[in-house]
């Protein structure tokens, strides 16, 4: 068992670091705490694995009738000291832990602001100056940076691995998040509280950037020089691909080719012709009208799309035939 | 345990009467606003109802240690659960929209 | 010689067995029960594990891997692992070893079994409607908007949280009340010791999960609002409601399991236990400090800053005793004679997994580490390091143990230490690198993840393939142990405990003539 | 105690040894679920505790909707069932039977009483609109908005509370049952002391349930 755990072990310091270099100064100090913990771990380990290995291979039984021989049973200085360790151990690490946690729950004063919108299987991401983007969000690298999240419908959690750093995002009040990175670079986010189906590809993608460049992707608006529809294309990438398909194949929810001036039941007995306006209200308030045969699942929209984003979307879903 | 200890009749009919007439002075106490004590003091009005009910109609004066260890246990983990759900409560220092 | 009358032929037919108030019988009905669900759940480990196997979406859709993650969870949880020991080897063992006829109340002990079985079946009922998939934790909000059905499983939990409070409290009287003569409290074998800490656990910890559940079912059927954001309530504080009763359950399910280690490495190197009054102390210490560290689960739930330091200090409280445990079983093998038979090297595969899910235990309640690994699978791997690695271990070292007790016959050592050789080994390859993995950031109850964490999942479903073919053969040899393995004498193990001086398997009032106790519980040759 | 077999003893089981390890096993074993029952009750008053400092106006505006007078009836006629539930014990200890089978259906009544009461206060609710959860549809004066969640809390506790009452009276019908048929005496009284002691505790969850929920605004 001994090599398996030292295989492991190497195996596992090494591609730890290798795989998620800390990019911010917290994830540094955090890896370092990181490392005296486990490395507490492996040595308390080995200890009592070292000791039960040697007694029993030296106290095996030689007879059938052979009994112990310990004459002692029980001996207070040990048992004194084998609970005072531990607990001077576990202080250390309860301090160091408690350290770190402060500094992570204080954001500078002079960080950026970012307002962060998690809600059923995307992230949204809100610029001071009112500029929106989905999934892909850019942020100035030398700055401290500051999340201020809250979910539009369940529980999410905003997760970055490479900074070492997670927080709730909870419908109903605002959590946040700090960070200042130090490198540039593209970098993973997750989202790891359970809201159901997409939970798995709930996934945003930071990009790092320098001051300069970040400024400029903050003027450049995205959709210049587009079409209405081509605008709508570019929303819909980002959002709704994951529960709607641009052909009659129905995912969570319906296939959407052809859905201009099809005739739509709805749960509540009603039905319409499909026009501008029953697609803007089933994008912005979508629990308004359900249609027979799908689940009332779909988070409303309002609020994390502009007004040249919702035209656009519905130019798009118009020309798909 | 008394096993068959009976508690005289007269013992019984004082302890009514007088959770009868704390009840009369919780509800009268309660029309006066002492404002955050109000909660205060009719919780110490039932808190004293309820220990003359334990005491004497549960028998709980006669009975050993062990019956006032299970009660307190009871009451002491609720206070607890309460007691640290509040303080996350209390120390919550929550974010604002500043968009 | 005659087939001597035992509690096993001496009434035959079903209803004997199905109102039987006999805690023995009730004892194996409960084996029944939690190893066929211990397959279900397993079966459900499978398929997850077979689904992770590559990235993409393969073998089942991302919904049915979602509910058969949410299955796994709730049936290994309610249904195996909190009545596992308790309600199985507890029943059994626990008025044989204080020398009693029965426990306190047995048509209460029957009730306890019925309530499970209800329970169990109502919430499996929800596997015929459309499933649950809110995780075995049921965080509102999501859990009062998904459409799966979540009542049948959350009233069935509720139903089964009464057979564990009825057991405990079964236990409690049963200890306080029926010992032998001459047996004080400090005479008590250390299994018995286990099943008072963990009942107290079940009388103080599961009306606040009934309380929670009904608060839950009321969510979804009134909208009350108490937990919905959109109504005014707080998730936050459902997750404190729900903790506070599940941390103690964790405890529910490790203290037997400690009791039973106690007792095989007191039988298998035949002296007496190392520090006995410390373990005795560590075990009351751990159930009552159980109740005040519910909130290293909320750490990054939206939770206090203030509210994080003080529970992960209190955390590291209760690591201590749990620390002194593990030394004080190490030091009973010194100067032992020890015999590695099959419960013998559950019990060192307890130690070995316990000792890495316990330290891992230390790393996720430093409060800035869990800020990073909560949620990813170094979470999966700490608590399956210290569920299968502790309580599965002991349950199967302990099954093992008491076999020749309960069915008068021994099983086949070959075959025992074979099944424990593929659980331990496929343990290990299994669950090792999912501590890697989460600490690279893989979240939990993905049924899909990112290329580059591939893989270590394949060598993690490969190892499951070796636990699940360990677990076959476990199943088939005791089966055929207890059908055809040889006879058994009364004491194969030359162990002390009152249990082992009634025949096997014990008659029906479980002593000829109620035994009297002079001496300590584990009084060995010196 | 010598154990004089008198007819109304209760056959000794055959686990325990004697009458008195008998009777102290169910006495604990009643304690420990007393203990459960203050458990559950004690989370649902943690959350309304902490409800109403979350809201206190919502919490204000709600209380004035309690008639605490039919509250103050309500805590009087539970208080007199306690005291005749106690003298039931009384009697049976001093086997009058006819006297303990009085004051028992004396409990009854005043359960009866008690439940009608409540009926009482929830149909008047109910008759302007006054439901728990989504259901709440008053839309009078003095309404708040938010005050669904009180009222939900308040439908919740009271109604656990009038569960219990019932199951309370369910078990004193089988007290009166057994006490029939002559199977309660002095020697075999314990039964009756545990539907009590179950009897009480369901009285003294009312006593902290009404200035909680009636006085306190």
């Amino acid at each position: 068992m001994i090599p398996l755990l030292f295989f492991s072990l190497k195996g596992y310091a090494q591609t730890s670091t290798e795989k998620l270099p800390p990019v911010t100064d917290y994830a540094e100090k955090l890896d370092t705490l990181y490392h005296f913990l486990v490395g507490i771990s492996v040595v308390s380990c080995i200890l009592v694995i070292v000791a039960f290995a040697y007694f029993s291979i030296r106290y095996r039984r030689k007879s059938e009738k052979e009994q112990g021989s310990a004459k002692v049973s029980h001996n207070t200085l040990l048992e004194f000291i084998w609970s005072f360790i531990p607990l001077v151990i576990f202080a250390v690490a309860f301090v160091w832990g408690w350290i770190l946690y402060y500094d992570f729950k204080r954001p500078p004063e002079n960080s950026l602001e970012i307002h962060v919108y998690g809600q059923m299987w995307n992230w949204t991401f809100v610029y001071k100056n009112g500029k929106k983007t989905t999934n892909e969000f850019y942020v100035p690298s030398h700055k401290p940076v500051k999340l201020i999240m809250t979910s539009k419908d369940v529980l999410h959690s905003f997760f970055i691995p490479t900074f070492r750093i997670k927080q709730d995002v909870v419908p109903g009040i605002y959590t946040s998040l700090w960070f200042k990175a130090n490198r540039k670079g593209k970098f993973q986010v997750f989202c790891t509280e359970f809201c159901g189906t997409g939970h798995a590809n709930m996934l945003a993608r930071m990009h790092v950037v320098s001051l300069k460049e970040w400024e400029d992707w903050l003027a450049h608006d995205p959709y210049k020089g587009l079409s209405l529809a081509e605008i709508g294309k570019k929303a819909f990438q980002g959002r709704c691909t994951v529960c709607h398909t641009t052909t009659k194949e129905k995912r969570i929810g319906p296939g959407l080719s052809g859905l201009m001036g099809a005739k739509r039941e709805f749960t509540n007995g009603k039905s319409l012709m499909v026009d501008e306006n029953y697609l803007r209200e089933s994008i912005l308030n979508p629990s308004e009208k359900i249609v027979v045969g799908f689940p009332n699942q779909m988070t409303p929209f309002a609020g994390t799309l502009s007004e040249e984003e919702l035209s656009g979307l519905i130019e798009y879903i118009k020309t798909l035939k | 345990m008394s096993e068959h200890h009976t508690v005289p009749f007269k013992t019984y009919l004082s302890v009514l009467i007088i959770l009868l007439f704390l009840t009369v002075i919780t509800v009268a106490v309660a029309q006066i606003d002492f404002g955050a004590w109000n909660t205060f003091i009719a919780m110490f009005i039932a808190s004293v109802k309820g220990a003359l009910v334990l005491l004497y109609f549960m028998h709980l004066k006669y009975e050993d240690r062990l019956y006032w260890v299970i009660f307190g246990s009871g009451v002491f983990f609720v206070v607890l659960l309460f007691f640290l759900t509040k303080i996350d409560i209390i120390t919550r220092v929550l974010e604002v929209n500043t968009l | 010689m005659a087939e001597n009358k035992n509690y096993l032929n001496w009434q035959k037919g079903i209803s004997s067995w199905l109102l039987t108030l006999d805690h023995k019988r009730i004892g194996i009905l409960y084996m029944i029960t939690i190893f066929s669900f211990f397959l279900i759940g397993g079966i459900f480990a499978l398929l997850m594990r077979l689904e992770l196997f590559s990235a993409g979406e393969d073998f089942i859709k991302t919904d049915f891997y979602n509910q058969a993650m949410t299955y796994h969870g709730a049936i290994m949880v309610f249904m195996v692992i909190i009545p596992g020991i308790p309600a199985f080897l507890g029943n059994f063992f626990l008025p044989l070893q204080i020398g009693a006829k029965d426990v306190a109340f047995p048509r209460v002990n029957l009730l306890s079994w019925y309530c499970l079985v209800t329970g169990a079946l109502i919430a499996c009922f929800s596997l015929v409607l459309n499933g649950v998939d809110t995780g075995w934790t049921f965080y509102t909000p999501y859990s009062i908007r998904t459409s799966t059905s979540v009542i049948p499983v959350v009233l069935g939990a509720f139903i089964m949280g009464f057979s564990s409070i009825l057991t405990g409290l079964n236990f409690i009287v049963t200890i306080h009340k029926l010992r032998a003569p001459g047996m004080t409290f400090f005479r008590m074998p250390l299994f018995v010791w286990s099943l008072y800490s963990t009942a107290i656990i079940q009388i103080l910890a599961t009306p606040v999960l009934a309380i929670t559940l009904l608060l839950l079912i009321a969510e979804r059927v009134l909208g009350v609002g108490i937990f919905d954001p959109n109504l005014g309530g707080d998730p936050i504080l459902f997750q404190h409601f729900f903790w506070f009763y599940s941390h103690p359950a964790v405890y529910i399910m490790i203290l037997p399991a400690m009791g039973i280690i106690s007792e095989l490495i007191v039988a298998f190197s035949r002296q007496n236990i190392f520090g006995y009054k410390s373990i005795v102390m560590a075990s009351i210490g751990i159930a009552a400090v159980s109740f005040f560290v519910w909130g290293h689960h909320l750490f990054v739930s939206g939770q206090s800053e203030w509210a994080g330091i003080i529970f992960s200090g209190l955390t590291m409280l209760v690591g201590v005793p749990t620390a002194v445990k593990v030394f004080n079983w190490t030091a009973t093998l010194y100067k032992g004679s020890l015999k590695f038979d099959t419960p013998l090297l559950y019990a060192m595969g307890f130690l070995f997994l316990f000792l890495i899910g316990g330290v891992t235990g230390i790393i996720l309640a430093t409060i800035a580490a869990d800020v990073h690994l909560h949620d990813t699978y170094f979470v999966v791997a700490h608590f399956h390091y210290v569920m299968v690695g502790g309580t599965l271990m002991a349950i199967m070292g302990g099954f093992y143990y008491w076999l020749p007790k309960m069915f008068g016959r021994m099983y086949n050592e070959l075959w025992g230490r074979v099944s424990f050789a593929l659980i331990f080994i496929g343990f290990n390859v299994t669950f090792f690198p999912q501590f890697i993995l989460g600490a690279e950031g893989m979240p939990r109850r993905y049924a899909d993840y990112p290329l580059p964490y591939e893989p270590l999942n394949q060598l993690s479903t490969l190892g499951s393939w070796f636990i699940g073919g360990g677990f076959v053969v476990a199943l088939i040899a005791i089966v055929w142990a207890i059908f055809k393995g040889p006879k058994a004498p009364a004491n194969p193990w030359g162990a002390k405990t009152l249990e082992w001086e009634t025949t096997s398997p014990p008659p029906h009032e479980n002593f000829s003539e109620t035994p009297q106790v002079t001496t300590g519980p584990y009084h060995y040759g010196n | 105690m010598e154990t004089k077999p008198s007819p109304q003893t209760k056959p000794l089981a055959h686990h325990f040894d004697s009458y008195e390890q008998q009777e102290s096993a169910g006495t604990l074993g009643m304690w420990l679920f007393l203990c459960t029952e203050i458990l559950m009750f004690g989370g649902l008053f943690v959350g309304y505790v902490l409800y109403h400092s979350l809201y206190p106006e919502i919490f204000k505006a709600g209380a004035t909707f309690l008639e605490w007078k039919k509250g103050g009836i309500n805590t009087v006629v539970l208080l007199i069932s306690s005291f005749t539930m106690a003298l039931s014990i009384y009697y049976a200890q001093k086997n009058k039977m006819k006297a303990c089978r009085m004051s028992l259906i004396l409990t009854l009544f005043c359960g009866l009483l008690f439940m009608l009461i409540k009926y009482m206060e929830y149909s008047h609710k109910m008759h302007v609109g006054i439901f728990p959860g989504k259901f709440f549809a008053y839309t009078g004066e003095g309404n708040v908005e938010g005050l669904a969640l009180y009222f939900s809390f308040y439908y919740l506790m009271t109604g656990l509370h009038a569960s219990h009452v019932l199951a309370g009276m369910g078990l004193i019908g089988w007290a009166l049952f057994r006490a029939f048929q002559n199977k309660i005496g002095p020697n075999n009284y314990k039964p009756l002391e545990y539907v009590g002691l179950f009897w009480h505790l369901v009285d003294l969850i009312w006593i902290y349930l009404f200035p909680l929920l009636y006085l306190v605004e």
